[in-house]
């Protein structure tokens, strides 16, 4: 298992780094000008100056290895000289963004616990529902409860988030008054009114993204419950005297939850990625935020940090995904 | 191992001495009325069914009956309230746009008929694309080992793949070409059906390997290889029709997901022309003035659910009637 | 080599020191660390006209070997010759105008036949692949197989699971006829069905090889169904033909101890003579083919065990006419020395 | 609405303010953008503003420099500031014309890439004359000698914070970008880029009593709707900069009874550019929307009337902006001083422009809807930018002209790209690979002088200019160049009044190389209890955020 | 017919099955699979089950302790005497008890009755801990003894192996190791070996015989190969199309079978030894459809000494006497007994 690991952390280096030059030819080769928001007011000539200064003038031939340094050398050594105290990085330029003009990664650090407290935890949420709901559908196949399960995540799954998210503000928010519809990033929760006000706020945003999570981990919980309530070894546990819910919580459960798992590992990453719509709409400005205002200020150096992070994440998640198959699944071994 | 001795044994009682059987199986000789028959049984399907011919019908036909141009401005005639408000009083309804009138006065109705045209072809089209690539990664990649490297890791590259910066070189560097072949709206169909299928595939490619995986060991690809059956007959022969149920999952919930990526384009500002409705952008229009004109995000919010709903049972109502041993019962 | 004087008959397949096995890779870079052997240095002919019978247990490598001779694996080593040519090296392409003389039936008679597919098409699939016929043509010949294998004709548009076992076995039978071939290996073509069910597929195997004069190797662990069906028994175990030997001999006097223990085994369906058998049963597990012991594969559980036997392979030789055997008790000096010290 | 009651500093707690753009730096120098500078005006400001006439008023000098009071060289070669005496930097320092020439360094310095750079063009040198004098030299008689430390684009900042920052180290300083000391009411304790800012009262603030609110949360991101939704129905906060919504829906909101919206007009001009080049994609790379090809049809004053008088402008107004704008045929609406009186576009005329189309020639010979005049078909290509009302604008236009008799193909890009210059893309506004576009634009300040010039022959853009320059119709006329040369040499108020009137309707009614369309103002909302805003298009919006206070009830 | 018939005279049955029916409702109609079927299990004794492929063997057992699913599976009726309960009344919880406790079941198919993911070690201890409370090491230690007992080595490291790192001899082992955990007073072993090779069928059967002696409990042993019934039953029923139609101990029906069935059967075997037939001797045509309560013979299609009273009437267990009973018009003695 160990080997396998360490070998597909070997093969994914290259796969990383051929998923680096794509990503950065195609946002090389995109339109948008990180010019493109400054007022029409401004000269053409300024712009252009602007244009160099950020260090557009060069080719890519020039800036893609200098990226590639920057990320796999610079960054880390000032890594590591903030928590060690060494000087490694001896002053050298880091990632920078165009808009802010400040390091990409002190930016994402910043964005990082909103999108984890929100996005991840509906993730949390939407699984934690999608289980119970998959085991009890499956359980009960073709009741009213498997019947409104399906009618109900189906439905989630097809609403787009820009409208349950405004249609929840205009609910709980602009009628009932009953929860703020901005997210305040700069809520230090230190105590049970800051708790609670964290956990107004995140209610919505994490309500429209856990229907999503809900709805797809449902469909597969069920599936794979389904599969294996008719397996042979259910019997057997039946015959040797199990009650119903060992037999089903235990033996059907655990064997369920195998390809669960692992689809809940290849999901992960897109926690990371932020949600674009629905941070918009509750202006969490998580990470889908900073992805999506980089995109759109053509921001390239964080567009491409952003997105090869998230590369990074799925090519692990994947890997781990694997791994994840072989220890929960004692019939696989990968060596 | 189960399902095969229970079906052994429920094949017996069928096959067994039934001197009716052999009648039966001749006068249900065609395979796809078997297929009918069995999809029949299926009564959220055959629902389903019933209201995809339906909606069908209203985006296609409709139009042609109805007349009214979706991009017929009447502006003295806007914000009209759908015909179902007169029960309550509404002031301003009027039969002549009885789903309602947006801000411009464009009739509502005319505008869901042909957003639906366009929703669900970009839904349908994007869909058989993605699906295509898919099926065709997935196979390829589960058939032959040497290729499943390579293909699963060029399946990561595309699942870290941006879409949005992708759909803008995409416009860039074939907007004009497609315009200048298609025509300004099918130019722009293409890219978006594109776009949104290549970047959608790789769920498919990966189920679609696994089940390849597995079911090449099985004895019957092994028999046709010692027929002497080459590789490629026994992909579309043998592996792929064995597949189908996966793919069929996937095509379910590939059609949901174009429809609303669709409709998220058009939120961000990518999608089509302007004064072209779709069902996503009719709601995302809308849902500023959602309080005051609820109906505007009622009718595409709704066409689009029922629309992934019943294909979500068409699908489960069609894997079950495609599969032999069921149907057989 | 091995023809045997007795024999009239010329062989049709000639197996060399056939060698399958089935590489095990591990570490960092999936070096290949070692080797299931699942055939491991097999050698035998099989006469025109004739069934060899293939037993052991199971996992022993007898679908490997029978698969291998068929060339369905890309085989490790030695060399296989059906009908004079020499295909143990052949790709597959080359192979593809060879396929209708040799043909297989499977063990599995349901998971050998596409579930999605029609009795018809699946006994089309060799003519599609192999003829010029025309749609009428092939239609009248699927009619023809299988009335051959006595399924009803009105049966052609029906899927493999609407079948019993037997009546599927028949599918596979027909669609092996289909090209009419020479050699037909039966992998277990029986062990999956009903008692009953059996006989009729064992029936109808014999009835085909006189009329089209056909050659089996009849792969098998049930060993009354074989004794009733072949010619020439070969028995197996881990890899390697320990006993080779026609019918009568092999039942009335086993050489080898496997073999002894393999027919004192088989359950006796008469209570009376039952409760007189003596049985040698087996103690222990088949050792693992990716790591067979030293010396001879059977010293683990061989219940007339030598020293030697774990020091030294044991040669694969004619100790009587017509009768192979791999085992030390009857090494090089003759029989009569090995019987005696064989207690 | 009452006055602000005065009193301590600090004393009405906290304020909120929204942007649905999230500024993401606080250096005006090192971003354009409009979000950026307002959220830096509340820290950092310059020697002198315009007020909501438009007029300038001193802010950190005691009188704005003119010819008049001497502050102005005669020659109109120098200007000369006298800083208010006493003034200090947030930190306690004391502000001095040091500072205001680095301020000028800073933004010269080549290798900056100053987004201000335009404001200190012509700019010879600045010279600290004394601790609170400075002067700027011009090398050219400037009669707007105001570019410079004028305005919110061009704020003075510490010299002392950013001495190490100069250059091409301007980007590394991120703290002194995000923190920058400043003499506003405010300073920045907690900056999140493209999130949030958290700022509280200067206690170095040259007004005791100001400002009233000892802390500002301001908020960035989501999306226009969002944030006129937390001032006006929820009371989340207190200030929505820009609602760019359609007048019903914020009229919707503003029912809620929390917040109000408030109106001010500026020089922003919503227009359509008829384009004079053909931008036919059949043309090789290089020669598309190039002067080489002159447009088929579009070329034809008739033709370019006769869309003009087909649009109903009011309509426009009504359906888009509601009070928020006014219909124009100005591409100069405001200050009243150079706004022509030029109305004859307003009224539209279908059948006249019908006629004017038949008088052309231009008529359906072949009877597919679009007229045609020797094997010319009058189709259309309009393309603007994607948002809400501009796309509502679209089909109302569309429609007057397929009625006409035009052919009309719409398409809508990102403005992302549409505003973006990068010449490979097709689809910037300024490469105009379409045959009319839709976009709105204004100039600094009060004057239009630079503003008119960008219409002058060569400043259309075009291959050898990498596709940059404003004169996006590519409009040429040698009268129009002389006249903008002659505006250049003219400092008499009046007379260049009168000029850039006559530039005005060169380019609009008698040329109708450009259709003007709504004079836009500017909505933003407040909150009902937010007393003191003043809004301001010649300015920051929040430039007077120091007399903004709570109103008690 | 009477109670106890089955029993050779003066036993008391452990296990008492009267009138067992048992049907399974599918699309398009029902399956009787098991039609009135009666037998009983004296203690200690070894009941051989045989009959072909779907003749009802499994169902007919697994609806004894009501581990079929339900539905499809409904039973119709009997009574399932066992400690003088009736099984098919009782409430689950007790059911529960029973099952794994007082009764231990193999299964057919050793390759799937075990949980994948769990030890066999945990899966053996599992029923000791539900039934006989024992404590973690204590369950440890049974389960430890249980698998030497059933010939495993190494048993103390194999608990905690996973299934697939066993083979399938050893499955079944571990299968009946499960069964016998609680010492029960019946063992349900469903064709234990079929799915294995000889060798391994052998070493099962020896182990069976051994244990039986040990702890003296009484086993139904269901199969299709009269070669394993003729080596360890005393006595034989035979199952056709969902019902008994022949009984006897294991000696007396291969002397003397009298259903047609087990006549046919009985000659399908190739033999190991002795002459070499020819030709094998099939039963021809195809086994019943269950889709209705039987009518009729199920037999009278293949039979060869069918006689019109066959497709009007389904025979009675007629007792022929020296406890043998068969379900035949035609037997010896049925015409007296009738
Ligand atoms: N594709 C394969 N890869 C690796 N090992 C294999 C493969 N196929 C078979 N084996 C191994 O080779 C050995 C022989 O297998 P084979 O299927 O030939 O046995 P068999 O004698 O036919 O047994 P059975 O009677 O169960 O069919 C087994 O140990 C098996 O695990
Ligand atoms: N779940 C089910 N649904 C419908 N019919 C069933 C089901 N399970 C079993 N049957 C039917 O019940 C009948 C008896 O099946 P059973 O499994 O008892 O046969 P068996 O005698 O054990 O055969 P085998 O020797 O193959 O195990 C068969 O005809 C079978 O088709
Ligand atoms: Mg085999
Ligand atoms: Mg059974
Ligand atoms: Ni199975």
């Amino acid at each position: 298992m160990l080997t396998y690991t360490f070998r597909r952390l070997l093969i994914s280096i290259p796969t990383l780094l051929f998923i680096a030059f794509v990503i950065f030819m195609l946002l090389e080769l995109a339109p948008g000008d990180p010019m493109a928001q400054m007022p029409l007011t401004i000269p053409p000539e300024v712009k252009e100056k602007m244009r160099i200064a950020l260090g557009l003038g060069e080719p890519w031939w020039i800036r893609f290895p200098l990226w590639l340094k920057q990320f796999f050398i610079i960054e880390p050594a000032y890594w590591i000289d903030n928590s060690f105290g060494t000087d490694l990085a001896g002053g050298a330029q880091r990632i920078v963004s165009f808009q802010s003009r400040s390091p990409v990664f002190d930016t994402i650090a910043q964005r990082l616990p909103q999108t984890l407290w929100v996005v991840g935890m509906s993730y949390v949420v939407g699984v934690i529902i999608a289980l119970p709901i998959g085991i009890i559908s499956a359980y009960r196949q073709y009741s009213v409860f498997d019947q409104a399960g399906t009618f109900v995540s189906m439905i989630g799954f097809s609403v787009p988030p820009f409208f349950s998210g405004v249609l929840l503000i205009v609910i709980f928010s602009v009628t009932l008054g009953w929860l703020p519809s901005i997210y305040d990033t700069t809520l230090v929760v230190n105590s049970w009114a800051t708790f609670k006000m964290q956990i107004m706020q995140m209610v919505m945003p994490v309500m429209v993204l856990a229907l999503q999570t809900t709805a797809q981990v449902s469909r597969y919980m069920r599936a794979s419950m389904l599969d294996n309530l008719g397996q042979d070894y259910v019997r057997t546990a039946r015959a040797k005297g199990m009650s119903e819910s060992t037999v089903v919580m235990k033996h059907v459960l655990r064997n369920s939850m195998i390809p669960v798992i692992t689809v809940i590992a290849l999901g992960i990453p897109s926690i990371f990625g932020g949600a674009i719509i629905t941070e918009q709409i509750f202006k969490v400005n998580g990470l889908g935020q900073l992805l999506i205002i980089a995109l759109q200020g053509s921001d390239i150096p964080m567009v491409m940090t952003l997105t090869f992070l998230f590369a990074i994440l799925i090519v692990m998640f994947n890997l781990i995904a694997d791994v994840l198959y072989g220890v929960f699944d004692p019939r696989i071994r990968y060596d | 191992m189960t399902d095969r001795d229970i079906h052994a044994d429920a094949d017996n009682l069928l096959v067994a001495g039934d001197p009716t059987a052999p009648v039966k199986a001749v006068k249900a000789r065609n395979q796809w009325l078997d297929v009918w028959d069995q999809f029949k049984t299926h009564k959220g399907a055959v629902a389903s069914l019933l209201f995809l011919i339906f909606i069908a019908l209203f985006v296609l036909i409709g139009p042609w009956l109805w007349g009214l141009d979706p991009a017929a401005l009447d502006i003295r005639n806007k914000d009209v309230r759908p015909i179902v408000n007169a029960l309550w009083g509404a002031e301003k309804v009027s039969w002549a746009h009885p789903m309602g009138t947006d801000n411009l006065g464009r009739d509502l109705m005319a505008q869901i008929m042909q957003g639906g045209r366009i929703s669900l072809a970009v839904g349908a089209a994007a869909m058989i694309l993605a699906i295509l690539i898919g099926t065709f990664v997935g196979v390829i990649a589960g058939y032959f080992n040497r290729l499943d490297g390579i293909l699963m890791r060029l399946t990561d590259l595309f699942l870290a793949l941006p879409l949005l910066p992708l759909l803008l070189v995409m416009m860039l560097l074939f907007r004009d070409p497609l315009r200048s072949a298609f025509g300004p709206e099918q130019g722009i169909f293409i890219l978006i059906v594109t776009g949104i299928g290549i970047t959608s595939w790789m769920h498919t490619a990966r189920i679609v390997r696994g089940d390849v995986l597995a079911l090449k060991e099985r004895e019957y690809v092994l028999a046709a290889r010692s027929i002497g059956t080459p590789s490629r007959r026994i992909i579309t022969r043998h592996l792929l029709p064995n597949v189908l149920s996966p793919i069929m999952v996937s095509a379910t919930l590939g059609l949901a997901t174009a429809i609303i990526t669709e409709s998220a384009l058009s939120f961000l500002g990518l999608g089509f022309p302007p004064d072209f409705p779709t069902w996503g952008k009719i709601l995302a229009d809308s849902v500023p003035r959602m309080t005051a004109f609820p109906e505007r995000v009622i009718w595409p919010g709704l066409a689009i659910s029922l629309t992934v709903l019943a294909v979500n049972y068409i699908g489960d109502g069609l894997r079950d009637a495609l599969d032999p041993r069921i149907r057989g019962m | 080599m091995l023809d045997n004087a007795a024999k009239p008959s010329k062989p049709l397949v000639q197996v060399r020191d056939l060698q399958m096995h089935f590489p095990i890779y591990s570490g960092l870079f999936r070096r290949q660390t070692g080797a299931v052997k699942a055939v491991d240095g097999v050698t035998f002919d099989v006469m025109e006209g004739e069934t060899l019978g293939l037993v052991g247990e199971s996992g022993c490598g007898k679908s490997t070997c029978g698969r291998a001779i068929l060339r369905l694996y890309d085989i490790t080593g030695g060399e296989v010759a059906i009908d004079g040519a020499r295909i143990g090296k052949m790709s597959q392409g080359d192979l593809r105008p060879l396929r209708p003389a040799m043909q297989m039936v499977f063990q599995d008679p349901q998971a050998s036949l596409n579930p999605r597919m029609t009795v018809e098409a699946i006994i089309r699939e060799p003519l599609d692949e192999h003829t010029k016929l025309t749609a009428a043509e092939k239609e009248k010949k699927v009619g023809e197989l299988m009335d051959t294998v006595g399924l009803n004709r009105r049966f052609a548009k029906r899927y493999p699971h609407a079948f019993s076992g037997g009546q599927r076995q028949r599918i596979g039978i027909a669609r092996a006829l289909a090209l009419n071939p020479k050699f037909i290996v039966c992998d277990e073509p029986i062990a999956a069905l009903d008692v009953s069910i059996q006989a009729q597929v064992v029936n109808l195997l014999e009835d085909l090889q006189e009329q089209f004069g056909l050659t089996y190797l009849f792969i098998s662990h049930d060993l009354s169904m074989v004794r009733h069906i072949a010619t020439r028994i070969a028995v197996m175990y881990l890899g390697k033909v320990v006993e080779l030997a026609p019918r009568g001999p092999l039942y009335e006097e086993p050489l080898h101890p496997y073999t002894k223990a393999l027919l004192s085994a088989v359950p006796e369906p008469d209570p009376a003579l039952a409760q007189t058998r003596e049985r040698v049963v087996l103690q222990g597990d088949v050792p693992s083919p990716a790591n067979p012991p030293k010396g001879c594969n059977f010293c683990t559980r061989c219940p007339a065990v030598m020293d030697v036997c774990r020091q030294i392979e044991p040669t694969y030789q004619e100790v009587r006419p017509g009768r192979f055997v791999a085992c030390h008790l009857y090494e090089s000096t003759g029989t009569a020395d090995a019987t005696a010290g064989h207690p | 609405q009452d006055t602000n009651p005065g009193g301590e500093r600090g004393r009405d707690g906290s304020v909120g303010i929204i942007y649905w753009q999230a500024p993401s730096i606080m250096n005006s120098y090192l971003s354009g953008g409009t979000k950026d500078i307002e959220a830096a005006s509340l820290v950092i400001e310059p020697l002198g503003r315009y007020d909501e006439t438009g007029a300038p008023v001193p802010w950190l000098v005691d009188e704005i420099p003119t010819v008049e009071n001497g502050g102005v060289a005669e020659d109109l070669t120098s200007i000369t500031w006298k800083i208010t005496e006493g003034l200090k930097w947030s930190d306690g320092t004391p502000f001095t014309a040091n500072d205001v020439k680095f301020t000028a360094d800073y933004c010269m310095n080549p290798e900056g890439g100053c987004a201000q750079l335009a404001k200190f063009e012509g700019v010879e040198s600045v010279e600290v004359i004394d601790d609170l004098t400075v002067k700027v030299n011009f090398s050219e008689p400037t009669p707007n000698p105001y570019g410079p430390f004028m305005g919110n684009q061009s704020p003075i900042i510490q010299a002392a914070q950013f001495a190490d920052c100069t250059g091409a180290k301007a980007p590394e300083c991120t703290d002194a970008n995000f923190k920058p000391i400043g003499t506003g009411p405010f300073v920045v304790t907690d900056f999140r880029t493209n999130d949030v800012i958290q700022l509280e009262a200067n206690p170095n603030y040259r007004d005791p009593s100001k400002p009233a609110f000892q802390n500002v949360t301001f908020k960035g991101g989501g999306d226009a709707e969002a944030a006129g939704r937390a001032v006006l129905q929820t009371g989340e906060y207190d200030y929505a900069w820009n609602l760019q919504l359609a007048p019903d829906v914020i009229a919707a909101m503003a029912e809620g009874g929390v917040g109000t919206p408030i109106i001010a007009f500026g020089t922003l001009v919503e227009r359509i550019e008829l384009n004079h080049t053909d931008p036919s994609p059949n043309l090789p790379e290089g020669e598309r929307s190039t002067r080489a090809h002159p447009h088929p049809f579009l070329t034809d004053e008739k033709v370019r009337r006769a869309l003009s008088m087909a649009i109903d402008r009011n309509l426009l107004v009504e359906v888009g902006y509601g009070d928020a704008g006014r219909a124009t045929c100005n591409i100069v609406p405001a200050p009243e001083l150079f706004a022509s009186d030029n109305t004859g576009c307003l009224e539209q005329d279908i059948e006249g422009a019908k006629a004017l189309l038949d008088e052309a020639g231009w008529t359906d010979t072949n009877g597919n809807g679009v007229r045609d005049k020797d094997g010319v078909e009058m189709n259309i290509l309009y393309q603007t930018s994607t948002n809400a009302v501009r796309q509502d604008f679209q089909a109302l236009i569309k429609d007057w002209w397929e009625q006409i008799g035009f052919g009309v193909e719409l398409r809508n890009v990102d403005a992302s790209v549409f505003f973006g210059g990068d010449p490979g893309s097709p689809d910037t506004f300024q490469k105009f690979y379409a045959d009319v576009e839709m976009y709105a634009n204004n100039f600094d300040g009060t004057d239009p002088a630079s503003y008119l010039a960008e219409r002058t022959c060569d400043k259309a853009p075009g291959p050898d200019s990498q596709w940059q320059g404003q004169n996006v119709n590519r409009f040429c006329s040698e009268e129009y160049d002389a006249l903008i040369v002659k505006l250049g040499q003219t400092a008499e108020l009046e007379e260049r009044a009168t000029i850039a009137k006559q530039l005005n309707d060169m380019l609009t009614k008698d040329s109708m190389s450009l259709l003007p369309l709504v004079d836009r103002g500017r909505v933003s909302a407040k909150s009902n209890t937010l007393g003191g805003v003043i809004l301001n298009t010649w300015d920051s919006e929040l430039w007077n955020a120091a007399d903004w206070y709570r109103m008690k009830s | 017919m009477p109670d106890g018939a089955d029993l050779p005279a003066g036993t008391t049955p452990v296990l008492d099955v009267q009138h067992l029916k048992t049907v399974f409702r599918v699309r398009g109609g029902e399956v009787h699979a098991v039609n009135d079927v009666s037998f009983a299990l004296g203690a200690g004794e070894l009941l051989g089950v045989v009959g072909e492929s779907g003749s009802g063997k499994s169902v007919t057992m697994m609806s004894l302790l009501g581990l079929l699913p339900s539905p499809p599976a409904d039973v119709r009726g009997g009574t399932v005497t066992f400690e003088g309960e009736d099984l098919l009344q009782l409430p689950l919880d007790k059911l529960r008890k029973v099952r794994g406790g007082r009764i231990g079941f193999v299964f057919q198919d050793p390759m799937t009755s075990l949980n994948p993911v769990f030890t066999i070690g945990y899966q053996i201890m599992e029923p000791l801990q539900e039934h006989m409370g024992l404590n973690k090491s204590a369950a440890r230690a049974r389960a430890q003894e249980l698998l030497e007992l059933v010939g495993i080595p190494g048993a103390a490291q194999r608990l905690n192996d996973y299934p697939h790192q066993f083979s399938g001899g050893m499955r079944q082992r571990v299968m009946i190791a499960i069964a016998l955990a609680c010492d029960p007073k019946v063992l349900i072993a469903d064709e234990p070996t079929t799915a294995l090779d000889v060798t391994i069928q052998a070493q099962i059967i020896e182990l069976m015989k051994d244990l039986r002696d040990k702890l003296g409990m009484a086993v139904i042993w269901i199969t299709h190969d009269l070669g394993v019934i003729a080596g360890i039953a005393d006595r034989v029923v035979v199952m056709y199309g969902g019902q008994i139609v022949e009984h006897a101990p294991v000696k007396e029906l291969f002397r003397n079978p009298q259903h047609p069935y087990t006549r046919a059967l009985l000659t399908t075997i190739p033999k190991i030894s002795g002459e070499r037939a020819r030709r094998l001797t099939v039963i021809q045509g195809q086994p019943p459809i269950l889709g209705d309560a039987p009518t009729a013979c199920p037999f009278r299609d293949r039979c060869d000494v069918a006689i019109p009273r066959c497709s009007r009437e389904n025979p009675p267990r007629y007792d022929l006497g020296h406890n043998h009973d068969a379900a035949c018009f035609v037997a010896k003695g049925s015409q007296h007994a009738g």
